[in-house]
C-alpha cells in the first residue's frame, strides 16, 4: 500500500491553514497535533491516552514505530491544500493526512487521499457534504455538521425564545453556508418558527451594513448569521452596531443566533458576542475526564486553553493511531475497517460512534452562549446545554446527505 | 484633376477656427510645398489627410476616393505615408526592426499573422530595409535602439521608414528640422531623386526656405487657416503679402 | 534546427534537458538527509513548475510583447480546468479530449473578453480584465453552483462522481486521468544509493507539452508577428500610420495567451481531476503577473524561472517548521540552537510569505530585468567581464538611481 | 563610442580671463556609452556662444550635462557658473543658480495650459519676466493662454519653451535649436530678443543647425565632433575658415 | 421610501470608506503614477495604529488574586491598566474608551513617517521604472508589512470599539418623520461619513487652492523639465506620498470600530480600491471620490432582497459589472485625465 512505513518511524501529515484568514485556527490545530504526536510517542503527560476507552495505544508510537510529522499550509484554498497534501504524500511519505479548516478544502483533500490511497482525518469541516454527497471511504470526520447544529440548537432556541419567532437569515453565499442555512431553517421551522427571509452575502464581503440594515424593517425578531470566521466577526459586529440587540420587535427582545461558534471567532467578536447563542463540537470548560486531561496538557504546554478545532484534530490523530494499533497494520483498508462502527469515549465528547455508513462521528453537541460576565480572557463562552447524541442523529440516507458514494477503501499502490 | 483634392475643408477647435475653406489640389508626381506662419493650420491640414482628425466640413479625395471616415491604417494602405513634426518611431526596437515594419505593412496589408515564420528568413524584406538604410546613410546604426539616436537621426529614420513603403503620396511635416546642413542637402537630393524616379507625389511643410525652394514645384501659402496664395516658387518669393506675413526680410 | 537560429536552438535544448532531467536536478539531496527538505523532485511540484511555466510563457506573449497587462488571466486557467473536468465527467478520463477542449473553450472566452477589453489600453485595460475575471470567479464560486444549475460545484470544486455519465469509460481503464490507459499518477521510482528519483507519467506529459509550447513561443517571438507585437508596445500611433491595424494583433496575442492559460488549466485538471474556483481569483491572476516580472518580462525563459521560484517557495518553504529547524541546527550548542531557530522561525513555515515578499523586493530592486538578468550577470561575472549592460538598450535597464 | 576616457587631455585650457561659465574636462555617459569625451570651454559674461556640430556630435548632450539633468551622467569634470560649482548640483539647484535650458524637443508639459506652463516656471525663485511681458513678446501665446500647451502648433510650442526660460531670472540661457520649426519672421523676432537681452547682460549658449545664422549672432563659436571639441574661437574665424566650415558644418 | 433612504445611507458609509481609500490611492497612483499595491497595507497599518494605542493604554500590571482561579485552576492574575492607576480609574477608563479617536493624533505622525520612509527608501527609485516593477516591489512590501503585523498581532481580528458615547445607533427615521425603527443608523458610521467629508475637503483644498497639485501633476508628466524650472520635485513627491499615506492611515484608524481590523484587511480592499480609482478616472481626485460613493451606493442597492431576487448573484458582481460598463462607455472612467497611464 502507499507509503508503507519500512523504517522505525511513521510519518503523519498535518495540513492546516497557516496563512490567510484562518491562520489562527490552523495554528491552534497544529499545536494540538504536535501535542498528540508527543503523547503517542510517550512524551509529556500522555493527555487523553489515559482517559481514552480504547487501551490499544501504549505511548510507544504507533505499532512500535516512532511518530514523526510534516506540516503544510492549505492557505484555505482547495488547490493549495491539495498541493501541500500531495507533497506530503509524494515527497515525505505521509501515510495519513489530518487537518483542514474549511469544507471546500476538506472535500478536496479527502478526494485526493481517496485517490492516492492514504487516510484522511478531517479537521474543522462542518458542511453536510463532507460526509454526505462527497463522502469517501478513506475519509473520516470527527467534527459535527450543519445538520447536527440545527438539531441541537432548535430545542434550546424554542426554550429560550419561544416557538413563534420570525427568523431572518444571513448566509455566506457558498456551499457550507447553504447547507447550514438549510439545516437551521428546517429544524427551526419544525418547531414553529417562521423564516422571514434568507439573504445570501458574498464571501468576500467585509462590511455587512447593507444586509443588516433591512433586518429591523422586515418584521423579524431573530437574526441567524450563517457566517464563519471574519465574515461572522464582522456581521455580528455590524449587527450590534445597528443596535439590534437593544430592540423590541413583535413585543419580544430581538435575538441573534450564530449556529456555528468557535472560540477564536468569539475572541475576535469581543464584547459583541455576549448573550448570543450558537453550537459547538466541544468546549474546554466541559467537565468530563477526557476534556480535563486534554485541557491540562494543552494548557500547560501552550499557556492557553485549546479551541474546539484543536480538540477535533487532536482526537483525530489519536483515533487514527488507535485504529492502526487495533488493526495491526497501517494499511488504509485495515484502518478503515477498524474505524468503521468504532465506539469509544474518553476523548472529551462523551460516548461516540464512528458510523460505518458515512464515516461521520456521532456524539453530543454543545449549545453555547457568549458569556455575559467573563472572568478571564478565555472565558468567552458558556455552555448552555449538552445536547445528547440521540437528538442529533439522522439516517444515512437523509435527504440533506443524499447522493454520493463512500466507495471502497483504497490502499493505493 | 490632382491625385489629392481637398475641397472646402474646415476644422474648429473650440473657439478657434483652425482651418476654413481650404481648397488644394496636388498634381501627381509633383512636389507641393505648404508654407505659412506658425499656427496657420498646416499640421492640422495634414492631420485631416491621414485620418488623425476628421474635418468638420469639406471633402478630401485621394486618387478619386474619399479618405474621410477611414482609419489611419486604411488611409496608409491607400498609399499615403506621413512623417511627423516630432519624430514618431518605435523607440524600443532597433533601427533595423523599425525599417522592417513598414515593409511588412506594405507587403502584407493591415494584418497578417505570420506567427510561425521567422524574420530571419524574410531575406527580401531585410534586403529592402538594408538598401533603404544605406541610401539614408544610416546603415552603420542598424543595430542601435532607435530611442538612443540623436534627434536628427530619428528624423532620418522616420523618413526612411515612410519612403520604404513606396507610397504614392508622401506627406512631410518639417522633415529637415533639426537636421545638420549636410544631411539636409542629402535629404533634398534624396527627395528630388525619388520624386523624379519613383512615382511619388510629395506634399511638404517646411520653414526652411532653402529646402522649399530647392524642391517645390508649387507652393501654397496658408495663413490663419485659409490659403493665401498658390503659385510657382519664383512668384511666391516676390509676393509682398507673403513676405510680410511670413518670410520677413531674410528670404 | 527546427527553423531556429543557433542561440535559440541551444536555449531550446537547454530547456529540454532541464525538463527531461528534472527528476534528477530537483532531487540533489539524499532522501533521508537533513537537506532533503529542499528536494523538489516529487511529481506534484514538478508538474506545477511546468504547468505554471506554460501559463507564464503564454502570459508573457501578451504582456512581454505588447505591454498589455492583463490582470485577469487566471480566469482562462480556471475555465480550462472546468472544461477539462467536464470532459472527464461526460466522456472519459482520457486527457486528450479534456486538454483539447480546455484550449478551445479558453480560446473562445479570451476572444470574447479580449475583444471587449482591448477597446481600452493601459490601466483601463488592466481593470477591465480584472473585472471580468473577478466576475467569473464570483459566478463560479457561488452563482453557477446553485443546486438547480450546478456548473462549477462552487467552493468544493468540480470533480468526477461515480454517477457521472463518462460514456467512453470502460472497465480496465484507470479511474483517474490517463493517456490511453497510462495513468497520470503512475510513477517509477529509481533508487540510487541514498538518492531517490521519481519519474511520473503526468509530469512527462506536461514536460513534453511545455517543450512544444516553449518552442512555439520562440517562433512567435522571432516571427514578423512578434515584431508587430513589440511595435504595439512601442508606438501604436506610428503603427497605425504605417498601415497596420493594431487591434487584431493585440487580440491575437490575447487569444494565444488565453489558450496557453487554458492549456495550463487543462493540464492541471489532468494531473489532478478537480477544478476549484480559487484558481480564478485575482490573487491567481496576480501570481502569474508576479511570475513573469520576477523571471524577466519579455524574455523567453524568464517566466518559467519566475513560476518555478514562486512555486518552490509556496511548496518547500512553507513546510519547514520548527522541528525541522531544530533538526538542522541540532549540532549547535543548545542555547545557540534555540537562538538560531528563533531567528529563522519568522521566515519559514507559516512565515514563507514574509520571505517571498522580501525576495520580491530584493529581486526587483537589484535585478531590474528579473531573474534572467541575475543569470546574465552571473554569467558575465564568471566570464570575468564587468557586470551590467550587454546588449540591452541603455536607459531602460539602468539600475535604480 | 566606448572609448576609454582620458582625463588628462584637454585639461590644459587656459583659465586666463575670469570666465562666467566654465566647463572643464567634462566627460558624460548614457549608461555605458561614452558621449561627451572631455570637453573644456569658457563663456564670458554677456557673451553669445554658438555650439555647433553635426547630428550626433554631442551638442545636446553637452547642454544637458551643464544643466545637470542626470542623463547623460557627468562622471568627471567641473562646471562653474559665476563662482558656483554646478557640478555638485542637481538640475533644480542649477536652475536656481541661474541656468535656463530651452530643450531641443521643447518639453511642453502635457495636461497644463499655456499659462500654467509659464506659471510653473515662476514657482521657484528667482522670477524673471512677467507673464504680461512674455505675452507681449509672443502675442500668439497670449491668445492661446487657456489652450493645453501640447496642442499648440510646433512653432507656438517653441515660443512657449523660450518664454518659459525667460520667465525665470536666469544668468545663462542654454538654447537647443531654438529656431527649429519657426517661421522666418518669428526667427527674426527671436534673434532681436536675444540681442536685446544680451545687451542687458545675458550670457547665452546657442546650439543651432542653421550655422550661418547662429554665427552671425554669436561672439564666439565652439565646434564639436564625436564628443570632443575641434574648434574654439571667435565666430568670425569660423565664417572665414572655409575648411572648417566644409568639414564640420557643411556650409 | 425609507428603505431607499436606508440603502443610500448604507451606501454613503461604505462609499466613505471606498472614497477615502481611493483618495489616498489616487494621490499615489493617479497622480504620482506609481502602481502602489502596498496601499491596502497602509490602510491596515492605520487601523493597527488604533489597535496599538488601545494596547498601550491598556498596558497593565498584574496582581495575583488568590480568591479567583484561571482556566487551569491556578490563582488568577488580575490586570490593572497603568493609565487607570495614574489618572485614576475614571479618567483612565475614559482615556481607554476614547482610544480610537485619540489614535488619529497618534497615527498622523506615524503614517507621515511611514509614507516618508517608504517614498525615500523605496518608491523614489521606481518612478521611472515600468509599472510592472512597481507592482512587484510594492506587492512584496505589502506582504512584508502584513506579515510583520501578523507576527505581532496574530491573524485574528481585534476589536477596536468606538467610545461609548459614540457607539450604538440613532433612529434617524423618527427625525425624518418615518416610523420608529425604519431608519436605524449606527452613530459611528455617521461619524465616519463626516470624517470622510472633512478629510476629502481638506485634501481637495490643499491641492486645489495651492499650486502644489499643479506642480505635482506637471512633475509626473515630465520630472526633468520641472526640475529644470528650479523646482525640487522630489521633495514635493515625498510630501504627496506622505499625505497619501496619512489619508490611507486615517481611513484605517476610523474604520476599526466599524469592522475589527485584521492583518489582511488591506488586501481585502486593495483590488476594490484600484477599481474605484480607475472607474473614477486616472489622475482625477473628484473622480475617485465620486466613484467611491457611487460604487458604495450601488453595492448597497444591489444587496437588497429585491435586487438579488431579480438578478441572482447581482450583489457578487455589481462592482465589476459597473466598472465594465463605465469603462466601456467612458474611455477614461468618470473624470479621468488624458494620457495618465493609458499606455
Ligand atoms: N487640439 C487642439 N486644440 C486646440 N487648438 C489646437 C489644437 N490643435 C491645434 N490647435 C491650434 O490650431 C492652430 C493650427 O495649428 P497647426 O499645428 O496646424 O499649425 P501649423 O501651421 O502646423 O504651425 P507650425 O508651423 O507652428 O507647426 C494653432 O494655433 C494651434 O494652437
Ligand atoms: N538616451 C541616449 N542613450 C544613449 N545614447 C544616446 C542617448 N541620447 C543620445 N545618444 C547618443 O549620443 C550622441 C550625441 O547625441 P546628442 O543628442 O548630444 O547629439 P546632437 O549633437 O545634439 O545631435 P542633433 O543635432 O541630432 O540633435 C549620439 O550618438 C546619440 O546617438
Ligand atoms: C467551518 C468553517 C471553517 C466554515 C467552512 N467554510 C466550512 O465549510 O466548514
Ligand atoms: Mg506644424
Ligand atoms: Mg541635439
Amino acid at each position: 500500500y502507499t507509503n508503507e512505513p519500512t523504517g522505525g518511524t511513521v510519518t503523519l501529515g498535518f495540513n492546516v491553514p497557516q496563512t490567510g484568514p484562518y491562520a489562527e485556527e490552523g495554528n491552534d490545530e497544529l499545536l494540538a497535533q504536535q501535542l498528540a504526536v508527543e503523547h503517542l510517542n510517550g512524551e509529556g503527560d500522555g493527555g487523553c491516552l489515559n482517559t481514552f476507552t480504547s487501551k490499544a495505544l501504549k505511548g510507544n508510537g504507533i505499532l512500535g514505530k516512532k511518530v514523526e510529522f510534516v506540516t503544510g499550509d492549505t492557505q484555505t484554498k482547495s488547490d493549495a491544500a491539495r498541493a501541500s497534501a500531495k507533497s506530503m504524500i509524494e515527497k515525505d511519505g505521509a501515510i495519513m493526512i489530518n487537518g483542514g479548516s474549511s469544507s471546500g478544502v476538506a472535500v478536496a483533500v479527502q478526494g485526493l487521499c481517496q485517490e492516492a490511497g492514504v487516510i484522511f482525518m478531517a479537521g474543522l469541516t462542518h458542511a453536510n457534504d463532507t460526509t454526505g454527497k462527497d463522502k469517501k471511504a478513506n475519509g473520516f470526520r470527527h467534527f459535527f455538521n450543519a445538520y447536527m447544529s440545527g438539531a441541537a440548537l432548535a430545542p434550546v432556541l424554542a426554550k429560550e425564545m419561544g416557538t413563534d419567532r420570525r427568523a431572518y437569515h444571513l448566509t455566506a453565499d457558498y456551499n457550507w453556508g447553504w447547507t447550514q442555512e438549510e439545516s437551521i431553517v428546517a429544524s427551526t421551522e419544525a418547531m414553529g418558527w417562521e423564516t422571514v427571509n434568507t439573504v445570501k452575502t458574498p464571501l468576500a464581503s467585509t462590511d455587512f451594513s447593507s444586509y443588516i440594515a433591512p433586518v429591523l424593517n422586515s418584521g423579524a425578531d431573530v437574526l441567524v448569521l450563517n457566517h464563519y470566521g471574519g465574515n461572522m466577526v464582522n456581521s455580528l459586529t455590524n449587527a450590534i452596531q445597528f443596535g439590534l440587540l437593544d430592540k423590541v420587535v413583535n413585543g419580544k427582545d430581538f435575538k441573534i443566533v450564530v449556529p456555528l461558534y468557535s472560540e477564536l471567532m468569539a475572541a475576535g467578536a469581543g464584547e459583541n458576542i455576549k448573550g448570543v447563542l450558537g453550537s459547538m463540537n466541544w468546549n474546554w470548560q466541559l467537565q468530563d475526564e477526557g476534556t480535563k486531561a486534554f485541557v491540562k496538557s494543552f494548557g500547560e504546554k501552550y499557556g492557553k486553553p485549546p479551541s474546539n478545532s484543536a480538540q477535533t484534530c487532536y482526537a483525530q490523530v489519536l483515533l487514527y493511531a488507535d485504529a492502526c494499533e487495533r488493526a495491526g497494520t497501517f494499511n488504509p483498508c485495515g484502518v478503515v475497517e477498524a474505524l468503521e462502527g468504532f465506539e469509544f469515549d474518553g476523548l472529551g465528547n462523551g460516548p461516540t460512534l464512528y458510523r460505518a455508513d458515512d464515516h461521520q462521528c456521532f456524539k453530543d453537541v454543545l449549545v453555547v452562549r457568549g458569556n455575559m460576565n467573563p472572568t478571564n480572557a478565555y472565558d468567552t463562552l458558556e455552555i448552555v446545554e449538552i445536547t445528547p447524541r440521540a437528538q442529533v442523529e439522522y439516517a444515512p440516507d437523509h435527504p440533506m446527505f443524499a447522493g454520493g458514494d463512500l466507495g471502497k477503501c483504497n490502499p493505493g499502490a | 484633376m490632382g491625385i489629392l483634392e481637398v475641397k472646402d475643408v474646415g476644422k474648429r477647435f473650440g473657439g478657434l477656427q483652425a482651418l476654413s475653406n481650404v481648397n488644394l489640389s496636388v498634381k501627381e508626381n509633383t512636389v507641393h510645398a505648404i508654407i505659412g506662419p506658425n499656427g496657420a493650420g498646416k499640421s492640422t491640414l495634414l492631420n485631416c489627410l491621414v485620418g488623425k482628425l476628421i474635418p468638420d466640413t469639406g471633402s478630401v479625395m485621394f486618387d478619386g476616393q474619399s479618405v474621410l471616415g477611414r482609419a489611419p491604417y486604411e488611409i496608409n494602405q491607400m498609399g499615403i505615408s506621413r512623417v511627423f513634426q516630432t519624430p514618431e518611431i518605435f523607440g524600443e526596437l532597433t533601427v533595423m526592426e523599425n525599417m522592417l515594419i513598414p515593409i511588412f505593412a506594405m507587403r502584407d496589408g493591415a494584418f497578417r499573422m505570420h506567427a510561425y515564420e521567422t524574420v530571419e528568413n524574410e531575406r527580401e524584406v531585410i534586403e529592402q530595409a538594408e538598401q533603404m538604410l544605406e541610401e539614408m546613410g544610416m546603415a552603420d546604426k542598424r543595430h542601435m535602439h532607435s530611442a538612443s539616436l540623436s534627434r536628427g537621426d530619428k528624423r532620418r529614420l522616420e523618413i526612411a521608414m515612410c519612403l520604404s513603403q513606396k507610397p504614392r503620396l508622401l506627406l512631410l511635416d518639417e522633415p529637415t528640422a533639426g537636421m545638420a546642413r549636410a544631411d539636409t542637402n542629402n535629404t533634398i537630393d534624396l527627395l528630388k531623386q525619388i520624386s523624379d524616379e519613383r512615382d511619388i507625389t510629395i506634399a511638404i511643410i517646411e520653414h526652411d526656405m532653402h529646402v522649399v525652394f530647392s524642391l517645390a514645384d508649387r507652393i501654397t501659402v496658408l495663413a490663419q487657416g485659409t490659403p493665401l496664395v498658390e503659385d510657382e516658387p519664383q512668384n511666391i518669393r516676390g509676393n509682398p503679402k507673403v513676405r510680410e506675413a511670413y518670410l520677413g526680410e531674410t528670404a | 534546427m527546427l527553423g531556429l537560429n543557433k542561440k535559440d536552438t541551444s536555449l531550446l535544448i537547454i530547456v529540454a534537458l532541464l525538463t527531461l532531467l528534472a527528476p534528477f536536478i530537483l532531487n540533489p539531496f539524499p532522501a533521508d538527509s537533513a537537506m532533503a527538505q529542499f528536494n523538489a523532485g516529487y511529481p506534484d511540484l514538478m508538474q506545477r513548475f511546468v504547468i505554471f511555466g506554460i501559463f507564464a510563457i503564454g502570459f508573457n506573449i501578451l504582456f512581454g510583447l505588447t505591454g498589455y497587462l492583463s490582470f485577469g488571466h487566471a480566469a482562462f486557467l480556471g475555465i480550462g480546468s472546468y472544461s477539462a473536468v467536464w470532459m472527464f465527467k461526460l466522456l472519459s478520463y482520457n486527457v486528450i479530449p479534456a486538454i483539447a477542449l480546455s484550449i478551445v473553450i479558453a480560446g473562445l472566452f479570451s476572444l470574447l473578453i479580449g475583444y471587449v477589453s482591448l477597446r481600452r489600453s493601459g490601466i483601463y485595460f488592466s481593470i477591465l480584465t480584472l473585472a471580468f475575471a473577478q466576475m467569473s470567479f464570483a459566478l463560479a464560486y457561488s452563482v453557477l453552483s446553485n443546486p438547480k444549475f450546478n456548473l462549477t460545484n462552487g467552493e468544493t470544486g468540480l470533480q468526477v462522481y461515480a454517477d457521472d455519465p463518462q460514456i467512453f469509460h470502460r472497465e480496465g481503464l484507470p479511474d483517474l486521468p490517463h493517456l490511453f490507459g497510462l495513468s497520470m499518477r503512475s510513477t517509477y521510482t529509481l533508487d540510487v544509493g541514498a538518492w531517490s528519483f521519481d519519474f511520473n507519467a503526468g509530469y512527462y506529459l506536461c514536460a513534453v507539452v511545455m517543450m512544444i509550447v516553449f518552442y512555439l513561443a520562440i517562433r512567435i517571438f522571432r516571427s514578423p508577428f512578434g515584431i508587430m507585437l513589440r511595435a504595439v508596445k512601442s508606438n501604436q500611433q506610428r503603427m497605425n500610420y504605417t498601415g497596420l491595424n493594431s487591434r487584431p494583433y493585440t487580440l491575437a496575442a490575447f487569444v494565444i495567451s488565453g489558450m496557453y492559460a487554458g492549456l495550463a488549466g487543462g493540464l492541471m485538471a489532468a494531473m489532478d481531476p478537480l477544478a476549484g474556483a480559487e484558481r480564478m481569483q485575482w490573487t491567481a491572476s496576480g501570481e502569474v503577473v508576479l511570475m513573469t516580472i520576477l523571471g524577466g518580462t519579455g524574455t523567453l525563459i524568464g517566466p518559467v524561472l519566475g513560476a518555478g521560484f514562486i512555486k518552490y517557495f509556496e511548496n518547500i518553504f512553507s513546510k519547514i517548521n520548527d522541528s525541522v529547524l531544530h533538526g538542522w541546527f541540532a549540532f549547535l550548542p543548545d542555547g545557540m540552537e534555540d537562538f538560531v531557530v528563533a531567528v529563522l522561525h519568522p521566515f519559514v513555515g507559516k512565515g514563507w510569505h514574509l520571505t517571498l515578499g522580501i525576495l520580491f523586493m530584493l529581486v526587483v530592486i537589484f535585478l531590474p530585468g528579473g531573474l534572467v538578468e541575475g543569470g546574465q550577470r552571473l554569467i558575465n561575472w564568471i566570464r570575468g567581464k564587468r557586470s551590467g549592460e550587454t546588449d540591452k538598450p541603455s536607459g531602460k535597464t539602468e539600475p535604480a538611481e | 563610442m566606448n572609448v576609454k576616457p582620458d582625463f588628462s587631455k584637454n585639461a590644459n585650457v587656459a583659465q586666463t580671463a575670469p570666465a562666467f561659465l566654465s566647463v572643464w574636462d567634462m566627460h558624460s555617459y548614457y549608461g555605458e556609452s561614452y558621449i561627451v569625451q572631455g570637453i573644456s570651454f569658457n563663456v564670458h559674461e554677456g557673451e553669445i556662444l554658438a555650439l555647433l556640430g553635426r547630428n550626433g556630435a554631442g551638442k545636446t548632450s553637452t547642454l544637458r550635462s551643464i544643466a545637470r539633468t542626470g542623463s547623460p551622467e557627468v562622471r568627471h569634470g567641473e562646471i562653474w557658473l559665476d563662482h558656483q560649482p554646478l557640478h555638485n548640483m542637481t538640475s533644480y539647484q542649477a536652475a536656481a543658480a541661474g541656468l535656463g535650458l530651452v530643450p531641443e524637443d521643447r518639453r511642453i508639459i502635457p495636461g497644463l495650459t499655456v499659462e500654467e506652463n509659464l506659471q510653473l516656471a515662476q514657482i521657484a525663485p528667482p522670477i524673471g519676466w512677467s507673464l504680461d511681458r512674455l505675452y507681449e513678446l509672443f502675442p500668439r501665446l497670449g491668445e492661446r493662454r487657456k489652450q493645453e500647451g501640447v496642442t499648440l502648433s510646433g512653432g507656438e510650442q517653441q515660443m512657449l519653451a523660450i518664454a518659459r526660460a525667460l520667465a525665470r531670472d536666469i544668468k545663462v540661457l542654454l538654447l537647443d535649436e531654438p529656431y527649429e520649426g519657426l517661421a522666418p519672421v518669428i526667427v527674426d523676432e527671436i534673434e532681436k530678443t536675444l540681442i536685446h537681452i544680451k545687451e542687458q547682460g545675458m550670457t547665452t549658449i546657442i546650439v543651432e543647425q542653421n550655422a550661418v545664422r547662429a554665427l552671425e549672432l554669436a561672439d564666439r563659436a565652439v565646434i564639436l565632433d564625436t564628443g570632443g571639441i575641434v574648434f574654439d574661437g571667435t565666430a568670425a574665424e569660423v565664417l572665414e575658415n572655409e575648411e572648417l566650415r566644409a568639414e564640420y558644418l557643411a556650409i | 421610501m425609507d428603505a431607499i433612504l436606508l440603502q443610500i445611507l448604507n451606501g454613503l458609509d461604505k462609499g466613505s470608506a471606498y472614497a477615502l481609500i481611493a483618495l489616498g490611492l489616487t494621490l499615489i497612483f493617479g497622480t504620482l503614477g506609481v502602481v502602489n499595491f502596498a496601499h491596502g497595507a497602509l490602510f491596515m497599518i492605520g487601523a493597527f495604529c488604533a489597535v496599538t494605542l488601545q494596547k498601550i493604554f491598556s498596558l497593565s500590571y498584574e496582581v495575583i488574586d488568590e480568591t479567583q482561579t484561571d482556566f487551569l485552576g491556578n490563582p488568577l492574575k488580575v490586570k490593572t491598566p497603568y493609565v487607570e492607576s495614574w489618572f485614576g480609574p475614571e479618567l483612565g477608563a475614559v482615556i481607554i474608551d476614547w482610544s480610537v479617536p485619540l489614535a488619529i493624533l497618534f497615527a498622523i505622525p506615524i503614517m507621515l513617517g511611514v509614507g516618508y520612509a517608504m517614498e525615500r527608501g523605496l518608491i523614489k527609485h521606481f518612478y521611472k521604472r515600468p509599472h510592472a516593477d512597481q507592482i512587484l516591489v510594492t506587492f512584496g512590501l505589502a506582504i512584508v508589512l502584513q506579515e510583520i503585523v501578523k507576527y505581532f498581532f496574530g491573524a485574528n481580528p481585534i476589536q477596536t470599539p468606538p467610545p461609548a458615547a459614540l457607539s450604538g445607533s440613532v433612529d434617524l427615521g423618527v427625525a425624518l418623520g418615518f416610523d420608529p425603527n425604519a431608519i436605524i443608523y449606527p452613530i459611528w458610521r455617521l461619524v465616519y461619513f463626516l470624517f470622510a467629508v472633512v478629510i476629502i475637503g481638506g485634501v481637495f483644498s490643499f491641492l486645489q487652492f495651492t499650486t502644489f497639485g499643479m506642480v505635482v501633476r506637471a512633475g509626473m508628466a515630465d520630472r526633468e523639465t520641472v526640475g529644470l524650472l528650479g523646482i525640487n520635485i522630489d521633495r514635493r513627491f515625498t510630501i504627496m506620498f506622505g499625505i497619501a499615506a496619512a489619508v490611507a492611515g486615517l481611513a484605517g484608524v476610523m474604520y476599526g470600530p466599524l469592522n475589527p481590523p485584521n492583518y489582511h484587511m488591506g488586501m481585502d480592499f486593495l483590488v476594490l480600491s484600484f477599481v474605484v480609482v480607475v472607474v473614477g478616472g486616472m489622475g482625477s481626485l473628484p473622480g475617485a471620490v465620486l466613484a467611491g460613493f457611487l460604487l458604495g451606493i450601488l453595492e448597497s442597492f444591489a444587496s437588497t432582497t429585491w435586487a438579488t431576487t431579480t438578478i441572482p448573484g447581482i450583489n457578487q458582481i455589481i462592482i465589476y459589472l459597473v466598472a465594465i460598463i463605465v469603462l466601456l462607455t467612458r474611455p477614461r472612467g468618470l473624470m479621468g485625465r488624458k494620457g495618465v497611464m493609458e499606455e
